[in-house]
């Protein structure tokens, strides 16, 4: 990639309403600047967040996602977030089997009070995908996908 | 125990007796020194204050040195060499410069070598040896001085504490000394100003020896060849600022262990101090 | 087709001033199904709500995005006008263009370009919303209030005064705080227990208050209206019905070095104490860990000593529990040593203190009734030094915020010490003076001007010890950093208001936020300061951040209105985001497969069992059902479900995959 | 603005941000050697906010920078962990690269100079010369008059000098750094 045109990556950010929303929320009343290329979907938890959805994004082209929520022990629902973190360890082996690297999902947690963690994570992962460069194989994921649903019905 | 020896331009010259207390305890103690081959001088003050580069790349060559002979842990008794040395190490983390000392040296350096002073040495591989050793009593009332670069800065040296430090009282007390709670233990003695500066060494030296003596101090214990020879050997220019003779003997702690130790006062360099030490 | 009106604000500047809010309206209404999209000034404001009602009628929409600020902010705000125009709240949505796009990037094409991603990412998503019916629950009118300081005393009163029931509870044998510990109090001088006590004795005798001290929280379950809350009451070894109060065992007690919590370690006290003369309530506590018998099973001196027979010996802790519909969490703060000063004596000088520990020096009823003496020798000082901003902004050793209330105390200290030693010299080295609040500067400048206290701009580099004398070794950076040095008899830290410890546990019992130094987290920096994000837990006082006292009354009693405002209600509205199983018409019933994998995953058991029957009763097979009771709307279930037959209304998996889809796709 | 440019140099040189000092003067009232500076450690600071040149060339031409021990008393100390010795280190090498000297710095350079120059060809301090050089830099004839004979009577002093083998890369070592013009500085 030639130093003119900068590579920049679609991002999407799976975060729970209550920490890394709020979190996201005070980044903007405190006027701290980050890049343009992440995009934030709001959902209740992080427990809710189903990782089929992002394997998904990663067929429909994503070239990095953000889950982020609560820290241990804070989520609002209890335990939610430590679901999210049981399932994010087995997905971690789907996605190395699909080739998909593991760096591309940063898995992180922004609290309710955490504006300016918020903004850095932003950043740095800008940065990291960005020297990762495009996601490409996003066929195979699909092709997974198709599979998947499949078995799923029968 | 086999450990590496960096001692460093003082103690081959003007602070011989450091050197020598540290070789005699250490044979006391079962302690083998290898001494790094065809060691240089680590830049001292001299060095950072004039050129950065300079100043990475002579401590750097000592390390490269060092590990090409297979060292792995090297004690630096000169408190002033041990800074240099330490935050090097730290400085070389970063990959540019690491790079860049790299070709001025031509050596390969990874910095993996353990870069240890003396109190850390007499505290891993000697107190309890030393307990068991003692056979004549240090019986004095001294007050430790640690000075700056022992324990300074901090988040690279992580040795001690930075205000009120232990290490040394720590081990006078295992001698049979007993260490008076000071309020110089780590104000500076005006370091490498000796010879440019004497003014100012004497004037902040006097502040040192000063509150050591009114506390009722007997000696200064030092573990540097610098603090030492600006609190001894500028006696003289310290007198004539503090307006009193001060008699007060600066001594190291390798030589104030060596005496417990029963080790000769004459081999452990004592009677090359300008204040006569009479302890 | 859908029939979806935009609706996209400059809010004043804030979002124009970054956001090209004309082209994201224009590229918007070019949308698929998308019937109407205007901007305007300040969507919020009255005429901007009555656009969108107009706009419902006129174009007869059937889903509305308003692109503005943040949905925690204005989401009720517009539901509730579209709901005024009689279109289903639950079809609108708000796209984040403010806190997530304006404000947080600079002018420029991306950024209009990430705001008409943001808003298309939601009409996508209001196209696959469901017309949504709110959730109606009963409310518990009793609240809870977790500490007995004086936001704890001032909130408990407020809300029992509407007429509702207040259970108190308080960690310490007595209610009253850090007030209680205080001389006199800025601005005015007069005496802290003077106007604290009758206020405590109040609380103990008010008909609508349950006081429990010596008691903790253990855990809270449920949701605003309907917690359940569990009580650890800790064994007070002393039978509170019967004693009397008299301090006989007391007097008698044979332990009596134990450093004193309510004198900051300055006094002691005996292993059965009562804390402070004026304790509410005025009964003893046995410090098991102290006493003689607890420790080696002999002594009982206090019980030989109780006329009535009050010592209770084997009773051990017990759990109560109670149904509440609100939380005030009033659980204050906590003062730093001043150990983790290295430099000013790592704790090893006695005459080095906190400002705490000089309050009970000031106070009469104090370890030295209000003389102020040294603790090491208790000689009277005749010169005295203090430093403020002791560890509060001071990212290396301390905090890096301003503690607020110790440029006000340590006015206060000054002058309270040249009122009582008239030949004393005081100084204080300062930063800056902050005293922002009715009558506080004119309280400092009374300090300087009328009481000689010597101000010094600059911080101290260290304090060491010399024939009995604290040398000080200060600057005055108004002379151009002079050093200055002070032989000093007694030194006081103003050291760092810090959140209370175990602030951090409880939040997590509450689920409630907290921010980086452990204080409680407000809903809103300035428009939500007493919520919490947790609905119908509220904040009071200092524990929220370091506050005086004025502050933290009226926080206090704002708390206790919100209380009182959900106390007004029978039933609550609950949004419908809950989670439902799918039923389909017979012979399928439901793509629900009866795993309970959903039951596992749910933190609230809000998964049942239901069982479908056939005519004649027999079971043709059982899937699971989701308690709306119960069911929090977390969406852990849905994430389990392999078959995909449990959804969370609000999130489905078609409203957030449209939405990820819509940002992919171009 | 060129000023302005100093400052950035000096922070992305040596990691001090000048702006997060807020002049508190706590390393100025620790400063062992504060009394004898023009400005002290804190006031040093300030003029570098201000990012006038006229502030900088001020700073350059004190002996602030000459006397500083770098005995890391202020960076122990500073809430802000504002690392003024090193700052002081990079001001020296600026204030020689400028030109701009304060007459205290003399001594301190020549002190300096002759160490360094010791240690170039032999790898090791040869403190008789050491003194020698001093000596006929700074014009210091009388000083130390009494104290080197007693050292060398003590034995603290050797006659000639001591070398190590490769001083090849000694000598390398030197004109890649201080003597090279383009790094100076670096
Ligand atoms: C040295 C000093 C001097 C001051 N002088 C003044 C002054 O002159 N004027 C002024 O206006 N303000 C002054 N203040 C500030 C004043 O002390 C506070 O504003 C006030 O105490 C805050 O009240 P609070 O109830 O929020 O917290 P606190 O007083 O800290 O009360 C909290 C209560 O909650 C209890 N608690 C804590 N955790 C739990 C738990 N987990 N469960 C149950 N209970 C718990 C505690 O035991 C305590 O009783 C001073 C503060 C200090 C440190
Ligand atoms: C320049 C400036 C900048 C500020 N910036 C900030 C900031 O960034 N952050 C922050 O938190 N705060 C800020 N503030 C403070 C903030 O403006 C106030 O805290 C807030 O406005 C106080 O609200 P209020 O309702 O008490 O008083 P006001 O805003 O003054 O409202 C009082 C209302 O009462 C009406 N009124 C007056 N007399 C009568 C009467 N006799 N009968 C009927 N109505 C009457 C007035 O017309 C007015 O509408 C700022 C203030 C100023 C001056
Ligand atoms: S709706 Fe939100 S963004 Fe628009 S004016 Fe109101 S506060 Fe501002
Ligand atoms: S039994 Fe315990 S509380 Fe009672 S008098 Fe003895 S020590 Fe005190
Ligand atoms: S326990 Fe008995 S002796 Fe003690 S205060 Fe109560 S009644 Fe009095
Ligand atoms: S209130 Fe005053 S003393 Fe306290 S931290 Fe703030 S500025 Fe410092
Ligand atoms: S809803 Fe899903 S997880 Fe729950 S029982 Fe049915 S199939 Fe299993
Ligand atoms: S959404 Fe599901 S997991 Fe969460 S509370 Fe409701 S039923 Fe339980
Ligand atoms: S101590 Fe640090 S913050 Fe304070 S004046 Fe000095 S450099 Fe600035
Ligand atoms: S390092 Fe320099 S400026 Fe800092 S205290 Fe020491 S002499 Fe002063």
């Amino acid at each position: 990639m030639s130093s003119e045109e900068i590579f920049e990556p679609k991002i999407v950010a799976f975060v729970c309403n209550w920490c890394t929303y709020a979190g996201a929320d005070l980044t903007g009343t405190s006027r701290l600047k980050y890049a343009t290329n992440v995009k934030i979907v709001r959902f209740p938890c992080t427990g809710r967040i189903d990782f089929l959805l992002l394997l998904k994004s990663f067929a429909q082209g994503a070239d990095g996602i953000i889950v982020s929520g609560c820290h241990p022990n804070d989520c609002h629902y209890t335990s939610g977030n430590f679901h999210a973190r049981r399932r994010w360890i087995a997905f971690r082996s789907i996605l190395d089997m699909m080739g998909v690297d593991v760096r591309r999902v940063q898995y992180s947690w922004v609290s309710a009070a955490e504006g300016s963690k918020w903004a850095d994570l932003v950043n740095n992962t800008v940065a990291d995908i960005r020297a990762l460069g495009p996601y490409t194989d996003y066929q195979k994921v699909a092709d997974y996908l198709e599979k998947e649903v499949q078995d799923g019905e029968a | 125990m086999k450990i590496g020896f960096y001692p460093g331009c003082s103690l081959t010259g003007s602070s011989r007796e450091y050197n020598e207390s540290v070789v005699a305890i250490a044979k006391v103690l079962d302690i083998e020194l290898t001494e790094i081959n065809d060691w240089n001088c680590c830049g001292a003050t001299a060095a950072h204050s004039m050129n950065e580069e300079l100043s990475m790349s002579l401590p750097a060559r000592i390390m490269a040195m060092a590990e090409k002979q297979g060292l792995t842990e090297v004690v630096v008794p000169c408190a002033a060499c041990y800074n240099r040395l330490k935050v090097t190490q730290h400085d070389l983390k970063d990959e540019t410069k690491r790079k860049r000392v790299s070709e001025i040296l031509q050596l390969p350096y990874d910095g993996s070598i353990e870069i240890i002073n003396v109190l850390q040495m007499l505290e891993k591989y000697g107190a309890e040896n030393i307990k068991a050793k003692v056979t004549q009593p240090f019986a004095h009332k001294v007050a430790c001085y640690y000075g700056c670069l022992l324990v300074r800065p901090h988040s690279i040296l992580q040795f001690d504490r930075v205000e009120d430090p232990q290490s040394m009282d720590e081990l006078i007390k295992v001698v049979g000394g007993t260490t008076i709670d000071w309020a110089f233990k780590t104000e500076c003695c005006g370091g490498g100003f000796s010879v440019s500066r004497t003014d100012l060494v004497a004037k902040l030296s006097g502040n040192i020896l000063e509150d050591a003596a009114d506390r009722g101090a007997e000696a200064l214990i030092v573990a540097c060849p610098m603090c030492q020879s600006n609190l001894d050997m500028r006696r003289g220019a310290i007198n004539k600022v503090i307006e009193r003779p001060s008699d007060i003997p600066v001594i190291y702690i390798t030589q104030a262990i060596g005496l417990a130790l029963g080790i000769d006062a004459k081999e452990l360099g004592l009677k090359r101090h300008f204040v006569t030490v009479e302890l | 087709m859908s029939k979806i009106g935009v609706f996209i604000c400059h809010c004043g500047e804030n979002i124009s001033a970054t956001v090209d809010v004309e082209r994201v309206a224009r590229e918007i209404g070019g949308m698929e199904g998308v019937a109407h999209a205007i901007d305007y000034k300040y969507m919020c404001s009255d005429p901007g709500q009555t656009f969108i009602k107009e706009a419902v009628k006129k174009y007869d929409l059937d889903g509305v995005v308003v692109g503005a600020c943040s949905p925690r902010m204005h989401e009720p705000t517009f539901r509730r006008a579209c709901a005024e125009a009689g279109l289903n709240p639950y079809l609108c949505e708000m796209a984040n263009l403010r806190e997530h796009c304006s404000w947080v990037h600079e002018k420029g094409e991306e950024t209009t370009e990430k705001a008409i991603d943001l808003v298309k990412m939601l009409v996508e998503k209001v196209k696959k919303n469901n017309p949504l019916e709110s959730i109606k629950v009963p409310v518990t009118k009793r609240a809870l209030v977790i500490g007995g300081g004086i936001a704890g005393i001032q909130a408990s009163l407020d809300i029992a005064n509407t007429g509702h029931k207040v259970i108190l509870i308080e960690r310490d044998p007595s209610i009253g705080g850090h007030m209680s510990q205080l001389s006199e109090t800025f601005p005015t001088l007069d005496c802290s227990q003077c106007i604290l006590t009758p206020r405590m004795v109040e609380v103990a005798q008010h008909p609508n208050i349950k006081l429990y001290t010596y008691a903790e929280l253990e855990s809270l379950e449920g949701f605003i209206g309907n917690f359940t809350a569990k009580i650890r009451l800790k064994a007070k070894s002393v039978n509170y019905s019967t004693c009397t109060g008299c301090g006989a065992c007391i007097q008698k007690c044979p332990v009596k070095k134990i450093p004193s919590e309510f004198n900051a370690g300055l006094g002691t006290r005996t292993a059965i104490y009562v804390p402070f003369p004026q304790a509410v309530p005025n009964k003893p506590v046995i410090d098991r860990v102290n006493c003689n018998y607890y420790k080696r099973g002999a002594c009982k001196i206090c019980e030989k000593t109780c006329q009535v027979g009050s010592i209770e010996w084997d009773k051990e802790d017990e759990i109560i529990s109670e149904e509440v519909g609100a939380v005030v969490l009033a659980t204050g703060f906590d003062v730093k040593g001043t150990d983790f000063f290295p430099e000013y004596g790592y704790g090893k000088y006695k005459d080095v203190l906190t400002g705490l520990q000089f309050e009970r020096l000031a106070s009469a009823s104090g370890p030295t009734f209000g003389e102020i003496r040294r603790p090491s020798d208790g000689a009277i000082p005749k010169k005295i030094v203090f430093i403020a901003c002791a560890g509060s902004r001071d990212p290396a050793k301390g905090i890096p915020y301003c503690s607020k209330i110790c440029c006000m105390y340590t006015a206060k200290h000054a002058m309270l010490y040249q009122h009582k030693v008239h030949d004393g010299e005081s100084t204080v080295f300062y930063m800056d003076i902050r005293a922002g609040g009715k009558n506080y500067e004119e309280f400092v400048r009374r300090a300087i001007e009328e009481d000689t206290v010597n101000y010094v701009r600059g911080r101290v580099a260290r304090v060491y010890e010399k024939n009995g004398k604290l040398i000080v070794k200060g600057v005055d950076t108004l002379l151009g950093g002079e050093q200055v040095e002070i032989e000093a008899d007694m030194v006081v830290l103003a050291t760092a208001g810090v959140a209370n410890c175990g602030s951090e546990q409880l939040a997590q019992k509450l689920h409630v936020s907290y921010d980086p130094y452990h204080f409680f987290a407000e809903a809103h920096p300035k428009l939500k300061p007493v919520e919490t994000n947790t609905a119908g837990i509220f904040l009071a006082g200092a524990c929220q951040a370091p506050k005086d006292i004025p502050e933290t009354v009226g926080m206090a009693s704002g708390a206790a209105v919100k209380v009182a405002a959900l106390f007004s209600n029978n039933e609550l509205v609950r949004e419908p985001i809950i989670a439902v199983v799918n039923r389909l018409a017979p012979p399928l019933y439901s793509t629900c497969v009866g795993c309970f994998m959903c039951e596992t995953a749910c933190p609230y058991n809000a998964i049942e069992h239901e069982e479908i029957k056939a005519r004649d009763g027999s079971l043709i097979r059982t899937i699971a059902r989701v308690n709306s009771g119960l069911c929090q709307g977390c969406g852990t279930c849905v994430a389990f479900c392999r078959s995909k037959s449990i959804d969370i209304q609000g999130y489905t998996n078609e409203q957030v995959y449209a939405e990820v889809m819509s940002l992919l796709n171009d | 603005m060129e000023h302005k440019g100093k400052i950035t140099d000096l922070q992305s040189h040596t990691g001090v941000e000048v702006m997060r000092c807020y002049q508190c003067g706590k390393c100025t009232a620790g400063c062992v050697l504060a009394t004898d500076m023009n400005f002290p450690p804190s006031y040093v600071m300030r003029l570098l906010q201000t990012g006038t040149k006229e502030n900088y060339i001020k700073i350059l031409g004190s002996n602030s920078i000459w006397l500083c021990l770098n005995c890391e008393n202020c960076l122990g100390r500073c809430p802000m962990e504002i690392d003024i010795p090193k700052m002081m280190d990079y001001l020296r090498t600026q204030a020689i690269k400028e030109n701009i000297l304060h007459p205290d710095s003399k001594p301190i350079i020549s002190f300096h100079r002759s160490f360094l120059d010791s240690i170039k060809y032999t790898g090791r301090l040869y403190e008789l010369g050491l003194i020698a050089e001093f000596k006929a830099r700074t014009f210091r004839v009388t000083q130390d008059l009494t104290i080197a004979p007693a050292m060398f009577l003590k034995g603290k002093l050797h006659l000639l000098p001591e070398k190590i083998k490769d001083r090849m890369t000694m000598k390398r070592i030197f004109a890649k750094t201080i003597e090279n013009v383009k790094t100076e500085n670096k």
